[in-house]
């Protein structure tokens, strides 16, 4: 239910492994490379991972999501290494018979994962110029 | 006692390696060992206080003792997703 | 954008309806036939529509959605006539720039969906019976 | 006037048809709509408070008055999604 990968994520793979008939609703969240950063263009991003710690995490933000919601399932994929404009870097899924915990974990599962999943992003800019980013914004001039 | 750190991201890039061999007095804590590392590699000294810490894949505070056989870790705040 | 179709439901084609380059987020809502309603086992759901009503709400629900959240792009894809369980009745997907609105709007979405747009579903259980629903849990009794 | 009345979902199986032809006043209202309707079948009853009425595509109450080339429609309240 937790992987990182190298390559282009499936969301359709994501989605089929938080599939059960008890199931009403599955929300998906789905992390982009965007072209902007403020006025800066950007070509791609970088990720790296902690691997064995990340899939750890990972495994905590999911038990924790299904004891706080009334969810099934869950599904986190992360991607490392490069990702262009427009492709995923991090799809979560989850199921629940009901639509309401099921948009709250989704929501609970990126939130957490943007703090405490040790996997990094470097961003490398068209006119050349690379930066390390911090998601927390108080970081910024890290 | 010999442990070896790994070291992730920007920090990676100032030190210059993934991997870190250092040897702690032992009962050291993750501050003596963020000092240590501050001693060998000046340049991290404006980043120290943001740094991260993990032993066995779990986040550890600058008070806990380092265990010798455990896998301890040095990071940037992350920014995955 | 806005679509009613007979056939399953192409997940990936209506997150591609919203992709767009400036994108950070997409968020997505399914919503499925489940295997149970209370004690009585469902076979499938039968949907109706009506048709021309129908889009020129979900058009409805996708201006306000874009006035209300700071969104890029919303698609909506309803199904009709036979949804067995574990298939997709409706796909909702939106892009942003950031997460939070790109939930917000999702949510906003499904919910208003289930107030406005003429569509109407009748279960069929394991044991032959057939029920039309409501939505409006006050409606039950109908 | 003359109208042409579109029914859906439970109310079409009520009534036995998706279409309905009926003669109103001219100036009739979406209740006088709802009315007659009744009259002509009165299985209908204990479902008419909770009807909704459309015309081109848009809902409107009971006091609205209907238009003689307008597309009207009647249905239980909505269950999609």
């Amino acid at each position: 239910m937790y992987e990182i990968v190298e390559h282009e994520i499936d969301v359709e793979k994501v989605i089929a492994r938080v599939s059960v008939p008890e199931a009403g609703a599955v929300t998906t969240f789905i992390g982009l490379t965007r072209n902007f950063t403020g006025e800066m263009k950007v070509e791609l991003l970088q990720y790296e991972a902690y691997h064995s710690m990340a899939i750890k995490m990972m495994e905590r933000i999911g038990l924790e999501a299904v004891e706080k919601y009334d969810i099934r399932k869950i599904a986190i994929t992360h991607r490392i290494g490069d990702v262009a404009v427009e492709e995923a870097s991090v799809v979560i899924a989850v199921s629940a018979s009901h639509r309401k915990p099921a948009f709250q974990a989704c929501e609970y599962a990126i939130d957490t994962l943007k703090e405490i999943v040790p996997i990094w992003k470097k961003e490398s800019m068209t006119n050349g110029k690379q930066k390390w980013i911090a998601n927390d914004p108080d970081l910024k001039k890290l | 006692m010999n442990i070896r750190v790994l070291v992730f991201a920007h920090l990676k890039e100032l030190i210059g390696s993934g991997t870190l061999d250092m040897t702690l007095d032992d009962g050291a804590t993750g501050n003596d060992l963020l000092h240590e590392l501050e001693t060998s590699f000046p340049q991290i000294k404006t980043h120290r206080k943001y740094l991260k810490l993990s032993m066995n894949g779990e986040y550890i505070d600058g008070k806990t003792s380092i265990q010798h056989d455990a896998e301890v870790a040095i990071f940037p705040p992350v920014s995955g997703g």
